[in-house]
């Protein structure tokens, strides 16, 4: 699956403050990029531009090449792209394998005419999406849970269905907002040995804003570090976790 | 005997008319939580597009020439006129009947399309405010616009089922409403049971992330108010045609309301929540409206003391059975599931 | 271009609206969520002034006190009952809108009922009764003034502006207009919540049924007089904004005035519009509101005046 | 006995913890810095410490008193002030009527005499008394709401990054401010800083949380000589 983004100088302003200032970033095919950075950094700004939620002021997004900068979310998740959010964001009435099932990518079972006259077009896709839907279950240890109302699970659970409707969506790139705030730490690894193994077997990218550096950085290829709206430190975990640049932006010098 | 046939048929007709309005206003706010407060607008579309064209089409295979007279002042006589021409032709009755239904259900469907507009827009109370609004703007157009419906001398609709009389013809009319509505049910509770179901009630929990899911949220909300006012549409047609008039005072805002009781009674995003919902609003009223001829003549109008009783019930409701008499259920698909597994 | 009596009787029906729309601002302040029954309680106002008149013969203007508490205690029965509980119970904006619509089903079949019991008890009619025959004038040069004009201006003149200094110069005041904007932190700070709410739906519902009145003198009133006014009141506070009151004295006024001048100038010809489209002018223009302008002629107008930061 | 005193705090939103087991303790005219990466819990600590999130475990006491499940407005009648991060103030009121909404339950002639202090410790105030406070600037309205705080005269202060998107010459008078409130009023202060060594600077003791965890609780100076904090503070040990 190929999978290539690169952000071209994006600029994003709100009032008179510039949270993106000309941010060029790239996650290349099969890699776990980090986006990291204090409050106010820019990072899920930046997230919210390459899904489609913000449009830049200025500046490209790239995806395999196409520009896609300004397209509407989900014209974005067409691409491959798939957000998860800060705040896990399921819909709560519906069971967790609903939860699932509504991620399969365009379902022809959620057409009026295929829905009511043509149920052999969607039945089929049905029946794969379910199969999908248990494999996704089993991966993220959600099986017990399946028939239960989303509203129902516990907060580490919600964040594994929020990674698991990503899954879900056949993704070439997973956007992912703190996959593991607020997630106990053995779950929080379990969370992240998940990620790097989809990475090996289904080769997916993922561009990952975390702030549990303890846990999250034994697991990425490559960290970015944001400060005021600008990347100021980009390389290997190590290197830019000892950057005296990044040091001192953490530290507010 | 016949006595009771007569009621249990003229039951059906209302509760086939009623059915629809619910079925409609569930899937609307039920399933997608689009909060329809101007439903008597789409019930009028239809209402009014029989009442507009129906007397005014068949005129002339009656043999009478519009332009020697004006309508409206003799729309009633043009009517019976019409009604006995189509006693004669059956299959002509019948077929005009069927189209001026689809036409209505269309002219709903077409005034869903309009309101989808700023119902994609606005924010829920605004667009209640709206709704309600549109309905009463439309109200005020077609009781001063006669070309319409003749404004409030009202248009007379001819019966199609003037081929049969007495109670064979109501029997035959109310058994045609039913059916129409029984398939209305079952084509609504299909839908609502695929995908298609699953991603209304995606986008009313949460709208942003179906929008991450890669669902176009706003044309979802578009066909659902489209497909919603059609029903409604052909619910209005059929009414108009039952009633044997179309008077624009009728379409009054609370026939909104009563369609809300029902929803919310019934259960809110359960489509035989809503079927129930029709059925115990119409025991109450019909049972209301045979009494009152048995009872002792009121200082006041009984259908005033029943609406005081609905609102009463729809707030208990609200506050202490909010889900309605059969909530919405969670889905399990296990048909499929079992599918699966082989 | 407009005879003395158009612009007599924009001036007379603006303040109704004003006056109704300060009201229906101020819940919306509070919960969020319009409230459908407004309407109907200017005409409970109407039907206490019309019971006492022909009951005990006092003069509608004398009751107006009256007409306000009672207004004013049947819309805090009505918050304490419904919206409250329902709110408490973690309704949303939906669920309170629908309770709202079932309260106006309530009280305007009610009052219906109230409407077809009454003659025969008095002999008078309940229904189409107009207070004109009560009204004074004054003669001035050509034109006669309608006490209605003069009553009804000052007394809503007198309530803008004791409102005006009630919001901005007491401390309670102050606490409503804070609690509105930010309920928590105003609880934190020592206020007490309810009690401002309260004090909202009280005023709401007292300036509604006194206002009322002045309809009643203008055109036959009925139990769905109520209904009308409440969608012209709907667009004034749309236009006003919905957030502050002096945006639904600025609504009032332009929904009062285009509506009877709008409605003058199309009914002569060339248009020669029949005058019964009159309430189509108002819907119209709440329609146009919310698809141009969907928060109002004065927050856009102040905010691009003073130049005023973006808020969430 | 310290004044407040927080044991094995865990707490969070709903399901969601955020803090698992914090402890700390703070005196009379102290100043105790929070400091940590974000999404390590500090504005939790604050609004758990003042009841506005669910404690799942833990003590909190206050002057003695064991004030774990007291409501936000008892707490602030106690003598806590608690200063958000933001909608701390009614903007869209003047500065001097969300003055006197803070001494809302006060008399008159009290009001008018803790204005009167309020004022002389913050002089600036003055300046934009009628403005509304939608139209004053970051630093001007951190000026109000510290005013609208020592109006109410408590003994703990908790501030919530008050520095936060202010320019470095306006954040330095608002920690400058900090440090007096301590010396005149005696009282003691939690502040939570995301500018770690600014508040390091001003502090009497800081307590260092990552994920939701004390790391370290000592003296200041103890942690500034501490090789390792860029370390600590980034959570990578």
């Amino acid at each position: 699956m190929v999978s290539d983004l690169r952000t071209i100088n994006v600029t994003k302003r709100f009032g008179g403050i510039t949270a993106l200032n000309s941010v060029n970033i790239r996650v290349e095919p099969d890699s776990i990029v980090m986006l990291i950075g204090p409050n106010g950094s820019g990072k899920t700004t930046l997230i919210n531009v390459i899904a489609g939620y913000y449009k830049p002021d200025k500046g490209h997004v790239l995806f395999n090449g196409f520009d896609i900068t300004g397209w509407l979310p989900h014209e974005i998740f067409k691409t491959g792209i798939v957000r998860t959010f800060q705040i896990p964001r399921p819909f709560k009435k519906l069971s967790v394998l609903d939860n699932l099932l509504l991620a399969v990518r365009s379902n022809p079972g959620e057409s009026i005419i295929n829905a009511l006259f043509r149920a052999e077009k969607w039945k089929e896709r049905e029946r794969e999406a379910l199969q999908k839907a248990y494999d996704v279950l089993e991966l993220l240890d959600l099986e017990r849970v399946k028939n239960k109302k989303a509203a129902e699970l516990s907060g580490g659970q919600l964040k594994l269905l929020e990674i698991g409707r990503a899954l879900m969506a056949e993704p070439k790139l997973i956007l992912m907002d703190e996959p593991v705030a607020g997630v106990n730490p053995s779950l929080a690894h379990e969370i992240m040995d998940h990620i790097v193994s989809l990475r090996n077997t289904l080769r997916l990218s993922f561009l990952i804003v975390e702030h549990r550096l303890d846990i999250v950085l034994d697991y990425v290829d490559k960290v970015y570090a944001m400060s005021h709206g600008k990347v100021i430190s980009v390389g290997k975990p190590s290197r830019v976790i000892s950057d005296p640049q990044v040091v001192e932006a953490y530290l507010g010098g | 005997m016949i006595d009771i046939l007569r009621i249990i048929v003229d039951f059906t007709a209302f509760y086939s008319i009623y059915l629809m309005l619910s079925v409609s206003l569930n899937l609307e706010y039920g399933y997608t939580g689009i909060p329809n407060f101007g439903k008597v607008m789409f019930f009028a579309g239809g209402a009014f597009t029989v009442g507009a064209i129906a007397g005014r089409m068949l005129a002339p295979l009656a043999g009478i020439d519009l332009s020697k007279l004006d309508y409206c002042m003799n729309n009633v006589y043009v009517g019976s006129l019409v009604s006995r021409y189509l006693a004669q032709h059956a299959g002509l009755a019948l077929a005009v009947f069927i189209a001026l239904v689809i036409a209505g259900s269309l002219v709903g469907a077409f005034l869903g399309w309009l309101a989808s507009y700023p119902s994609i827009r606005l924010r829920e109370d605004y667009l209640g405010m709206t709704l309600v609004v549109s309905g009463e703007l439309l109200r005020i157009v077609s009781l001063n616009y006669d070309p319409l419906v003749c404004g409030t001398f009202g248009a007379k609709t001819p019966n199609p089922f003037s081929f049969l009389s007495g109670f064979a013809m109501d029997f035959t009319r109310s058994a045609f409403m039913f059916t129409i509505a029984m398939l209305t049910w079952l084509i609504v509770g299909r839908l609502v049971k695929s995908p298609f179901g699953r991603l209304l009630k995606a986008i009313r929990e949460e709208e942003e992330a179906a929008e991450a899911l890669g669902k176009d949220v706003v044309k979802v909300r578009m066909k659902v108010l489209m497909l919603g006012s059609a029903i409604a549409g052909a619910a209005g047609a059929l009414y108009a045609f039952y009633i044997g008039i179309v008077h624009p005072s009728d379409y009054a805002p609370l026939r909104t309301f009563i369609v809300w009781v029902m929803v919310i009674i019934g259960g809110a995003g359960n489509n035989l929540g809503a079927a129930v919902g029709a059925l115990i609003y119409l025991f109450v009223d019909r049972t209301l409206a045979i009494a009152k001829t048995y009872m002792p003549v009121l200082p006041f109008d009984l259908n005033y003391l029943t609406y005081v009783f609905l609102g009463i019930i729809l707030i208990l409701v609200l506050i202490f059975k909010p889900e309605g008499l059969i909530p919405e259920s969670l889905e399990v698909r296990e048909e499929i599931r079992e599918e699966a597994s082989q | 271009m407009f005879s003395i009596e158009v612009i007599i009787d924009a001036i007379t029906f603006s303040n109704l609206i004003i006056a109704l729309a300060i009201g229906l601002t101020l819940t919306y302040m509070t919960l969020k969520v319009p409230n459908f029954a407004h309407g109907d309680t200017a005409v409970i106002g109407i039907y206490t002034a019309y019971t006492l008149t022909i009951m005990l013969g006092i003069h509608p203007y004398a009751s107006m006190p009256i007409a306000f508490l009672l207004g004013g205690a049947l819309s805090i029965i009505t918050y304490i009952l419904v919206y409250r509980v329902i709110g408490q119970k973690g309704g949303s904006i939906t669920t309170l809108m629908i309770a709202s619509i079932a309260v106006e089903v309530i009280i305007r079949s009610s009052l219906h009922i109230y409407a077809d019991i009454m003659p025969k008890i008095t002999s008078t009619f309940f229904r189409g009764f107009t207070f004109s025959k009560y009204d004074f004038s004054i003669p001035i040069g050509e034109a006669t003034l309608p006490g209605v004009l003069i009553v009804s201006t000052l007394t809503i003149t007198g309530i803008v502006v004791s409102l005006y200094l009630f919001l901005t110069r007491t401390k309670f005041g102050t606490a409503m207009r804070a609690t509105i904007e930010n309920p928590s932190l105003a609880s934190t700070l020592g206020v007490d919540v309810e009690k401002v709410y309260l004090v909202s739906w009280f005023l709401a519902g007292g300036l509604a049924a006194l206002s009322g009145i002045f309809l009643a003198f203008q055109i036959p009133s009925d139990p769905e007089s109520g209904w009308g006014l409440l969608l012209r009141v709907f667009a004034a506070s749309v236009l006003g904004g919905l957030d502050n009151i002096f945006g639904a004295v600025l609504g009032g006024a332009v929904i009062g005035f285009s509506e009877i001048l709008g409605i003058y100038l199309l009914s002569k010809p060339p248009i020669g519009l029949s005058p019964a489209y009159r309430p189509a002018i108002p819907y119209l223009m709440f329609i146009l509101v919310l698809l141009f302008a969907p928060k109002g002629i004065t927050s856009i107008n102040l905010k691009k005046l003073l130049g005023g930061e973006e808020k969430k | 006995m310290p004044l407040l005193m927080v044991e094995n705090l865990k707490a969070g939103y709903g399901k969601l913890q955020i803090l698992h087991g914090v402890s700390l303790n703070i005196n009379k005219g102290e100043i105790l810095s929070v400091i940590g990466p974000n999404g390590s819990g500090k504005s939790t600590l604050l609004k758990s410490i003042f009841g506005l999130t669910t404690i799942f475990d833990g003590k909190i006491s206050f002057k003695g008193e064991d004030i774990t499940r007291k409501k936000p407005h008892e707490k602030a009648r106690m003598g806590i002030a608690y200063l958000p991060q933001t909608d701390n103030l009614f903007t869209k009121l003047k500065v001097k009527e969300n003055m006197l909404l803070a001494g809302y339950t006060l008399s008159e002639s009290e009001y008018q005499e803790r204005l009167k202090e309020a004022l002389e410790f913050l002089p600036q105030v003055k300046e934009f008394w009628e403005r509304k406070v939608w139209t004053l600037s970051g630093g001007e309205r951190q000026m109000v709401s510290i005013a609208m705080a020592v109006l109410r005269k408590p003994e703990l202060y908790m501030l919530d990054e008050p520095t936060a998107a202010l320019a470095p010459k306006i954040a330095r008078t608002i920690l400058e401010k900090i440090v007096q409130l301590r010396d005149t009023f005696g009282a003691a202060i939690i502040l939570v800083e995301q500018n770690a060594k600014a508040a390091l600077k001003i502090s009497d003791n800081t307590l260092l949380l990552v994920a939701g965890k004390s790391v370290f609780q000592g003296s200041s100076s103890e942690l500034l000589q501490n090789k390792e904090l860029a370390q600590m503070y980034l959570g990578v040990k």
